[in-house]
Formats: structure tokens, C-alpha cells, sequence
């Protein structure tokens, strides 16, 4: 996994805007084009003032820009102030970025089938792993869930690529897709795989806790490898202040472990739910 | 013109500018190297240091505040041992400035950190957290009253040659008083301030938000609070005192140095700004240069008191 | 639904809701008439009166800080005889539960103050306020110490029958020990906290911001250490505790009446938004409907500290 | 003096524009047409969070609307954090607004001739007494001082009306007008005017400190009466926390009296300096 060194830089918005009926998308330029890995996020701000005070984490959406010139894409759910706040910057002005953080999903397994599976907002650190695999002709199927059609993500978002894997839209209320918790899409799909198919299998999930904590519990059952991307409030994003940390197993012992620095994405058995 | 002299005695450390990083906000230091070369401060503070590894609390560790926050996290951190034997040969390799900042369950065990740390000679002091309020045995007790003060700190002082930092608490009614029960004791400086004791409910759930129900409140909300007590304890006592507590610009640290301090901390801006303490460093030198000061010792403590405001 | 019951009894002071203004940012109460029915709050406490009018500290009086704001007012008032002659009978035409927020410079100065004000029938308490940090007389000696609190207490109780409340200062290392001498003394509620010492400078004129050098900190910045310092003293002693400091919105009152005060006070919200106070009870009386609460009583106190967060 | 009393209405922008160099107008609608009295004020906030606290104080500079909508304008500088946010604020979102505050100019007095100082930003205490006096068509002379030629007001600002009174522009570099500080201009202006003219005269100033204090002083030397308005740090603008108060004379004893409710326009012999 090679990735860009972390960087502090300053932003500028390029484009900020809600879309379809719960998110927004927000681009801007940065110093330098970033390599990063799916499942990776960066610590934003950008409104004026100390209050709030902290950056918030958000899953790094998409990158590009050539030589000497960066682009990056942040997609994002107002569900507080901070949030609140960087729904209402404007194209020119300028965010305050820390990239790229944490370790993210593995997807460098040799003979692996995906299936990626996001709950709500959480198709922001899935989707770059779709793209990636598509990029690579690796085979991968996704699994969305919300609670509403209104709750997914924009169809235009869906990254497409070469080998677009298959795409499983789930609502709860049964508004579009599959009718049920995406949870249960998995299961049902599960079911349908041949054991050696299934031998094949790596589940990345990020979204809800309680999702995960379901997706662990089943596939940790059938014995199938699965990634979670946790998320937890963060002072610093980059392993100094220890206000993120989550309880893991390591061996029959638990410890306490930092989303952003030794996360966000845990082996599913690891995680004390 | 020339560069301006910004360094300064800390109790026996020269460091070479009055910048430090604040312990707890600053991982053991290596963790900035991305943003830039941590030896360009005055000195890097790491994390609290326990004789041994430390756990710390249970999630629930952090709560956003207005222009502060509030954190319990219990001082986890590797131990001593690791420390020394993992760390220092980085902090060497880099070329930084480092000062170790210590806590004990008890008076014995602060006692035995610093002789361990004694040992190592490219530590430049040893800061005494004797006021952490997130651990019923971080120092609290200690830290509350002169007597208290004065007992762990001759404690420490008997048990190292190094320059012996401790660090004040400010929930306490005299900072005045206790920062001259420490002078007494042998400190060769004082740091100040720790966090505030706070707490954060949620009013639906009607559960604390911090695992450890209350916790320390840093950040720019408590500047004026901070500015106060290290003016007040400059004041008081002859040996350096190092203000801390909400600083994220050069005028902040400035304000600092102004009221009596020899030198700052800078710790919770160091999370939303990584490079928070390069930015004060060279914020400070622009400031000295514009002014034509040649030396910190020309403005440290030059509050004017004629006819104020 | 029925409508919520927010009343409450305060120290032998019955007022209908838990919402009442803070001394000193509320004037004397008629001021906030144009914005709307001041009877409407469970009580107006007037700016802090003394024996005779005082002029205060000379202008530099406020500073906006990070989330807060110091002020060193220095009790400017127009003395306890015109706030009897001029203001009470405009508050009883108002209708107004009122309360007088008090101070001395000596003992019998704040003996003299309360022996006046027991005359006046409408008046529904006394609050004495044993905490300003902003005149060297303006209580902070006695407010420091659990044996000054006793003693101030002692002298106010006896001169008066009124209820009588204990403002106290959060400027202490032990507040629970402080609440204690206050109930102990004989005060029939306690409310806090009032400002935190603090201070701000001008790094480049190198001045003191305030006339006064220090003032007190109050607004949102503060919120956190007053919410720790409520809970500590409703834990501690059986009195009503009233609660006060950076308090916005009806989900920081919640979260005041959740760690266990009987009500709170509001003051700086007053100055950014003159409606804080009725907002912050129709925002109350929403919740306690929506979350089907019957009484204020259902509520307070609640906090659930099993297995937090 | 008639106005309507003073209200906390929510503003919706409706226009925020920078002009010339230094200066911004927002324009907003409020609920209700206001009634003012030129030097009254409003406190503005609107910036999100709780940094900048306090709302500011801006003079009003002009309000309209017809029955059921009301429209208010500020002119301001941008000078510090609170401004700077105020300049950053977009057309539909909301601004924080209680007025009218304070005591304004007194215009009411028979057979006077008015001369209006303004210097700085000043002239927008000053242009809404313009603006009513050439309504009324009741004689008056404007002085505008700034330092240079871009920190005047925009020409299209200067009020008009039935009777717009001479205008002197001065600038302390020569680039526009009278080149010299406007106190200059009036003083020199005064040398004019006939003894007879000189006793119908008052003269009405806002303004940076030094200036006013000479307008008073010089005033004050010939007999001549004199408003000024103060500025002060406030924290609620009507009159309940004392934190602006400054010096004036009572007698032959001084107190402290606030600007936001016993001025901010003073009888220039009442101040102390
Ligand atoms: C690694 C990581 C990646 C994320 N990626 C995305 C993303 O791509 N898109 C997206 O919409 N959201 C994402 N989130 C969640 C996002 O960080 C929160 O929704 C956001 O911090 C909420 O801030 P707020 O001020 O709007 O909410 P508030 O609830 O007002 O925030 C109050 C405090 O709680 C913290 N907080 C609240 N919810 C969360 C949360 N779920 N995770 C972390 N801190 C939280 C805030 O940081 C803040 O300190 C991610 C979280 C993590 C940890
Ligand atoms: C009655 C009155 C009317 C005014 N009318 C106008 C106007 O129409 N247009 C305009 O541009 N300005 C006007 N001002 C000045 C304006 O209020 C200040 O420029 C503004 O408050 C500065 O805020 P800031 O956050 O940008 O500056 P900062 O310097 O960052 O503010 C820091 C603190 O100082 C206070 N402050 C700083 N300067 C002043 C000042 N001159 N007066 C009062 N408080 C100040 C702020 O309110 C804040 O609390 C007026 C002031 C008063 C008192
Ligand atoms: C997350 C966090 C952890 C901290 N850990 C320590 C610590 O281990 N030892 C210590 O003496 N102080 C610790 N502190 C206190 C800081 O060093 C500093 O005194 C305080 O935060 C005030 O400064 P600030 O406002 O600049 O953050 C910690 C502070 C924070 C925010
Ligand atoms: C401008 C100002 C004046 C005050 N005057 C008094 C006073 O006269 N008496 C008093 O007991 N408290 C006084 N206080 C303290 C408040 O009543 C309150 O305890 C404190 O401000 C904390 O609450 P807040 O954060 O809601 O403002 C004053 C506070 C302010 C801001
Ligand atoms: S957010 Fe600071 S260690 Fe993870
Ligand atoms: S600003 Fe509050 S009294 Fe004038």
C-alpha cells in the first residue's frame, strides 16, 4: 500500500452543493494531487471562529489533479453544526485540510472477491473502493442501504469503471431496491454463494455501528474475513490526542486502540462490540 | 535585521525559543514529524508518562465544547520503560529539545519516573503533572494545596538532578500561593495552566458524555482564565513560569510572555492546526522583527500598568 | 397533553418555572419589556445593589474572549433606595417575581442591604452575592473560604427573613465544601457559579484590556466548569442549587436541571439574543411535552450514571 | 421624537456588496418598516457559533418597506472578526438584529442651521441626518473627511433629496477635495460665516475619537452647540450590562454613562475626554 505522506494544506472550494435529498458534495484544489487508499479520511474545517473548535473526519471521496495541482472530494450528511457550517461555505473560500489519515480498507489480497457494503453516508469510504476494484477488473459486488430511497446515495455518484461491479440498492422502507435492512440483503445473497465462492469472499462494511456489528457477527459465523470502518469523535485525527480510541481484543486480552491512527478499518474479529 | 534572540533559561533548559508543545496534545512528538521538523521548537513535551503502560479510560473520551473541549483520557501512554528504550533514540535522532512529563499513582511512584528518566541524558527536564483531573490518582490531590505541593515536589527534587518542571493545576482558590509552595520546594520552574475540571451531559439520553463523567477543558475558552492565573504566579515567584492553556497564535503567546511568562505551551490548537506551533514560532519572530525587539528579555513580562486600559 | 408543571420552590421562594435571569446582565428587569413579559420568568434577578448608588470601574469594562466575554462592571448600581423607591413598584406593575442580587463592602454593609430589602413585601428573595471578582469588596473574601461563606451567611440570615440565596464563586478549590458552609450558615438555596477570574491584554500596546486588569468570565466558554461545579454541589447538600453559567439554549438548562439543579439562571445569552430567557422556557416546556415528562420533578436530578456514557 | 420602539427582529439579506475600496452595504428585510432617528443603531449578528459572542453595533443607515415588510441597511468597515464574518454572510441567509437602539441626533430644534461631520465610517451616523434634513429642505452643509481618496464613502451613497446640502470632501493626502482633516475644512469654513450666521449654527459629529474631541473643543471655544457620537465596546446595546460606559460631566462631578442608552450622541459639552 504506498500512499501520499500526511499533509496539512489550505483548500479551495471548487464546488459545494446538496444533492438529491440528504447530501452534499464538496470539491476543492489542493497544493498537490493526493494518492490515498479507500477507507481513508482526512480531518476538514474551514468555518471561521473557535467554536467549533475541532476539524471533522470525513472518508476521502475522490482525488485527482495533475502535476503541481490536486483535486479532492469530500461527499458529506449535515447532521450537526459542523457539518452545518461547511454545507454553507462558498465556492473560493478555503478549508483547512489534513490528509490523508488512518489505515484503510485492504484490498491488495490476491485472489479475493469484495463485496463492499455501505449503510447510510458510509458509501463515502465504500465507493472509492468500488472504484479502485473496478479500475482493476477485481470482481466486487455492493450492497447500499438506507432508510429511504430519498436516504441513497445520487445514482450519478455510483462509480462506474471498467468492471462495475453489481449494485444492490436496499431500503428499509422498500421505496427502491431490495426491501429490508442491507444487512439482510448481504445474508440473502450469502446464502445463494457455493462454499467455494464463499471461501473467496472479503467483506468490507462501513456505516452504522450497529450494522457492523451485525455484518461481524454473521460473517465471523460462516468464517468469512470482514473489514469495518469505525467511527468514533476525534480531536486530532492523527494519533496524538488518544480521544478516539475503541476497545479491541488482542489475543485474550482487550486494549484500547485509536480509530484514526491504528483504524478507521478493523478486522471484524478484532472489534469488542 | 537581525534575528531576534528568543532564547531562554526554563529552570535550567536553555531552549532556544519559548514555543514548547503542551504534553498530551503532542503524542511523543515523532507523530509531527509529516508536518515539520519538531527540533525547530523550543522544546517538545510528551505525553504523561506512568512507571508503567497505562490503559487509560474507557471510550468516551472527548466532548467538543464551545471554542473548547473537554477530555478524560486517563493518561494512557506506553510507560516509562518503552519509553526510554523505544522513543528517546528518535527524539535524539531528530535533533529535538524533549522534556518528559510525569505522573504517579503515588508519591513513590512520580519518585521512581524520574529517577528512571535520570538516566537519560538527553532529556532536557522533567515536568511534574501534578494536577491531572482525569485520574483519581493523577496528581490531583497533590496538586490542590501548597502543603500537597510542596511534599511531591520536594519528593521529585530529592530524586533527580535534571530541571524539575511542575505543572499547576488551576482549580485551586490561590495559584499564587501554591505556585510559591513549589518554588519553595525545589521546582526550577512552574508550568500552568492544566485543564479546567468540566463535565457534558446529554439532556435526552441523560448520560455524561465522558466515560470518566467529568474532565479537563482546554482550548482557547479558557485563555483569559490561563493568562490570569500565569500573571498572577509570575507574580509570585522568581523561577520561570511557563503559561499554557488556549494559545493558538503568536499574539496569544505574546499575551503570555507579556503578563510574566518565560515561555509557552501550545496544545489542544496542535489538533486542528498541525502545525499550530511552527505558525506561534514564526508569527512570534515576524512580531519581534516588525517591532525592532531584539531580545524576548525586552518584552517578557512588560505589561504596562500605568493608566490602564 | 396537559401542560408540563415547571414550578418549583426555592429556598421558600415558589416560583412557576425553572427560568430566571442572571444579576447584572438583566438590569433591573423593566428593561426587557420591549422584547417581551418579563412576568412570564420565574423570577428577574436585578442587578447587584448596594447600601449606597455606586459609580463602578472606570470604562475598559468588557472584552470579548473566545465563547465568553469578561466584564469588570464594578457593580455600578443605583443604590438599594431608589431600587425601592423607583424600581419595585414598576416591577410589581409588571407583575414580576423579582429577586435582589446583593453585596457589601463590609459585613454590615451587606446586613444594612438585606435589613432594607426585608421590607419590601413583593420581593420574593435575596441573593447575596458572595463572588464578585470584580470589586476587591465585592464578596470574594468572604466567598473564598468556607468559614468566610459560614460567616457572611450567619450575618445576611439573621438580619433577614426573606429566602435567602448564597451566589458563589467558582473561583475555588472545593466547592462542594464551600456549598456546605453556605447550607450549614443557613442559606435557604445556593446558585452558581458566578464569573471565573480572568484577564486580556493587548500585546501590542502591551496594556491591560480592562481597567480593572481582571474581570469575570462568563458565556458558553464557561459552561462546562459550571455544570461540573453544579452537579459537585447538588450532590453535596440538600438546599435547592441554582444553576448558572453560559446557558444558550433550553438544552443547556436541561442539562443543568439533569445533573441536579432546581433551576437556572441565564445571563450573557440575554445580551446576544434579549429573548434568551423566554426562549430557553418555551424550549423547555417543547421537550418536557415531546418526552411526555408530567413535572419538572420527573426530570431533575436524572442523571443515569450506570455504565456511562 | 417619534420612532418605533425597539424590537429583536430576524433579517434576511437581501444584498451584501463590497464598494469602492473599504466599505460594504447589506441590505435586509425585516419584518416590520422601521421608524428611526438618523445616529440611532442596531445590534447585527448572524455569523454561526458562539465565536464572535457578542452582536456588533452598526448605526442604521437607511430603512423602507411598505406595511407588512420592512427593509434596513448598514454600511460598516470591515476592521475586526466580527466584520469580517458580516462581509462573509450571503444573500438569503440571516442576520440577528435589535433596534432601534439609542439615543440619536436631535433635529428637532427650530431655525438651526446644521453642519454634519463625518470622519471615517462616520458618515453613517451622518448621511441619515443628510438625508432627513434635505427632506425637510432645512439648510445644511456635509463634511466628509478620510484619509485618501478610497476610504471616502462611493459618490452614489451621498443622500440626494429635495435640498441636499454642499458637501465638502476632504482627504488627508490632497487626492480628493480639501486636502487637510475634515476638522480643518470645518474649522476654516466657520472663519466664514458671519457672527449672526455662526449663532444659528450646531453642529452634528460621529467619527474616530481625536476628531470629535476637537470638534468639541473648538465648538466648545466659540460658543457653538455640538452632538457627537461615541463608539464604545457593548455587549447588549440596550442598556442592561454597563460595559459601555464612558465619562461625562454632571455638574461640576463626572459618571459614567453608556453610549448605547444615553447616547451614543452626547451634547459635546457633557463629554469628558
Ligand atoms: C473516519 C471517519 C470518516 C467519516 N467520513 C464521513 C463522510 O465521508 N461523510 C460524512 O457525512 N460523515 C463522515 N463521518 C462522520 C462525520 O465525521 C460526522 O458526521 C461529523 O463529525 C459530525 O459533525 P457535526 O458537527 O455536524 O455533528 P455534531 O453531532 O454537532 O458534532 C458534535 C461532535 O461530535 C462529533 N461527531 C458526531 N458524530 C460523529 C461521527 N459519526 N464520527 C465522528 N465524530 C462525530 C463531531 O466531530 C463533534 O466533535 C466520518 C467519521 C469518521 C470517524
Ligand atoms: C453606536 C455605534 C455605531 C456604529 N456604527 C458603525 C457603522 O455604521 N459602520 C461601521 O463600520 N462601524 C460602526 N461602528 C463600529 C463597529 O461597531 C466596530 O467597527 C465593530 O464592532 C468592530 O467589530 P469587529 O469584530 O470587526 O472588530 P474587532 O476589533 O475584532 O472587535 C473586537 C471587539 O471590539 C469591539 N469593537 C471594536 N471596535 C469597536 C468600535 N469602534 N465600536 C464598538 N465596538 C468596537 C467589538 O464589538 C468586539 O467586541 C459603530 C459603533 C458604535 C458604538
Ligand atoms: C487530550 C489532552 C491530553 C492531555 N494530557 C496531558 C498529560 O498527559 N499531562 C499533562 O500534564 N497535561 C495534559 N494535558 C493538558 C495540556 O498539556 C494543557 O495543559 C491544557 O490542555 C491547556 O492547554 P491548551 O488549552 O493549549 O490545550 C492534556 C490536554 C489534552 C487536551
Ligand atoms: C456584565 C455582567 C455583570 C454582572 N453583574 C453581576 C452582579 O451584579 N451580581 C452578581 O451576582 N453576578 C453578576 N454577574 C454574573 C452573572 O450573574 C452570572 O453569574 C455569570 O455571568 C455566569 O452566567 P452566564 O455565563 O450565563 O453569563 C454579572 C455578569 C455579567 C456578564
Ligand atoms: S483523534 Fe486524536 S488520537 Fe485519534
Ligand atoms: S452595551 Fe450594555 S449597557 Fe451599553
Amino acid at each position: 500500500m504506498t500512499y501520499n505522506p500526511t499533509r496539512f494544506v489550505t483548500g479551495r472550494i471548487v464546488r459545494n452543493e446538496g444533492r438529491g435529498e440528504i447530501f452534499y458534495r464538496i470539491e476543492a484544489t489542493i497544493p498537490e494531487p493526493l494518492r490515498f487508499v479507500p477507507g481513508q479520511f482526512a480531518m476538514v474545517s474551514g468555518w471561521p471562529g473557535n467554536d467549533p473548535l475541532l476539524p471533522r473526519p470525513l472518508a476521502v471521496f475522490r482525488s485527482g489533479g495533475t502535476r503541481g495541482k490536486g483535486k479532492i472530494e469530500f461527499v458529506y450528511k449535515v447532521v450537526g453544526r459542523g457539518t452545518a457550517l461547511l454545507s454553507g461555505l462558498h465556492p473560493g473560500e478555503t478549508l483547512s485540510i489534513t490528509l490523508p489519515l488512518g489505515r484503510g480498507f485492504d484490498l491488495e489480497q490476491a485472489g479475493r472477491t469484495y463485496w463492499l457494503v455501505g449503510g447510510g453516508v458510509g458509501f463515502s469510504s465504500v465507493f472509492p473502493a468500488a472504484a479502485l476494484l473496478g479500475r482493476r477488473r477485481n470482481g466486487f459486488e455492493m450492497f447500499l442501504g438506507a432508510r429511504t430511497r430519498d436516504h441513497l446515495p445520487p445514482k450519478e455518484w455510483t462509480p462506474g469503471g471498467k468492471a462495475p461491479g453489481r449494485t444492490h440498492f436496499c431500503t428499509e422502507d422498500g421505496t427502491a431496491g431490495y426491501h429490508g435492512r442491507v444487512t439482510d440483503a448481504v445474508l440473502e445473497r450469502m446464502r445463494e454463494l457455493s462454499p467455494e465462492a464463499a471461501s473467496r469472499l472479503t467483506i468490507l462494511a462501513c456505516g452504522p455501528k450497529e450494522m457492523l456489528k451485525e455484518i461481524s457477527t454473521e460473517t465471523l459465523k460462516r468464517g468469512i474475513p470482514a473489514q469495518v470502518a469505525l467511527e468514533n469523535h476525534m480531536a486530532c485525527g492523527f494519533g496524538v490526542c488518544w480521544g478516539c480510541v475503541v476497545t479491541l481484543w488482542e489475543g485474550d486480552r482487550t486494549a484500547y486502540r485509536r480509530v484514526c491512527r491504528d483504524g478507521p478499518v478493523f478486522d471484524a474479529r478484532e472489534v469488542v462490540w | 535585521m537581525v534575528t531576534p534572540d528568543l532564547s531562554v533559561s526554563l529552570g535550567g533548559l536553555k531552549v532556544k525559543n519559548p514555543v514548547l508543545s503542551a504534553s498530551g496534545t503532542f503524542g511523543y512528538g515523532l507523530e509531527y514529524m509529516p508536518f515539520y521538523d519538531i527540533s525547530r521548537l523550543g522544546a517538545v513535551v510528551v505525553k504523561g508518562l506512568s512507571l508503567a503502560p497505562t490503559p487509560g479510560n474507557p471510550p468516551g473520551r472527548i466532548v467538543e465544547t464551545a471554542a473548547g473541549m473537554l477530555n478524560a483520557i486517563g493518561l494512557q501512554n506506553i510507560g516509562v520503560e518503552r519509553f526510554v528504550g523505544d522513543v528517546v533514540p528518535r527524539l535524539e535522532d531528530v535533533g529535538a529539545t524533549f522534556v518528559a512529563n510525569i505522573y504517579g499513582k503515588t508519591m513513590e511512584e512520580y519518585e521512581a519516573v524520574a529517577l528512571r528518566l535520570s538516566e537519560v541524558p538527553s532529556l532536557g527536564a522533567i515536568e511534574v503533572n501534578a494536577s491531572c483531573p482525569n485520574v483519581r490518582e493523577g496528581g490531583m490531590a497533590f496538586g490542590a494545596t501548597p502543603g500537597g505541593i510542596a511534599a511531591l515536589t520536594g519528593r521529585v527534587r530529592r530524586s533527580t538532578g535534571k530541571p524539575l518542571w511542575v505543572k499547576l493545576s488551576p482549580n485551586v482558590t490561590d495559584i499564587a500561593g501554591i505556585a510559591r509552595a513549589a518554588e519553595g520546594a525545589g521546582a526550577d520552574a512552574v508550568s500552568l495552566i492544566n485543564t479546567i475540571v468540566g463535565m457534558a451531559v446529554d439532556h435526552r439520553t441523560r448520560r455524561p458524555q465522558l466515560s470518566n463523567v467529568t474532565g479537563g477543558l482546554s482550548g482557547p475558552a479558557i485563555k483569559p482564565v490561563a493568562l490570569r492565573m500565569t500573571w498572577e504566579a509570575a507574580k509570585a515567584i522568581k523561577i520561570p513560569v511557563i503559561g499554557i492553556g488556549g494559545i493558538q497564535s503568536a499574539a496569544d503567546a505574546l499575551e503570555f510572555l507579556l503578563v510574566g511568562a518565560s515561555a509557552v505551551q501550545v496544545g489542544t490548537a496542535n489538533f486542528r492546526n498541525p502545525r499550530a506551533c511552527v505558525d506561534i514560532l514564526e508569527g512570534m519572530e515576524a512580531f519581534f522583527r516588525e517591532e525592532r525587539i531584539a531580545a524576548l528579555a525586552d518584552y517578557r513580562g512588560g505589561l504596562r500598568m500605568e493608566n490602564s486600559p
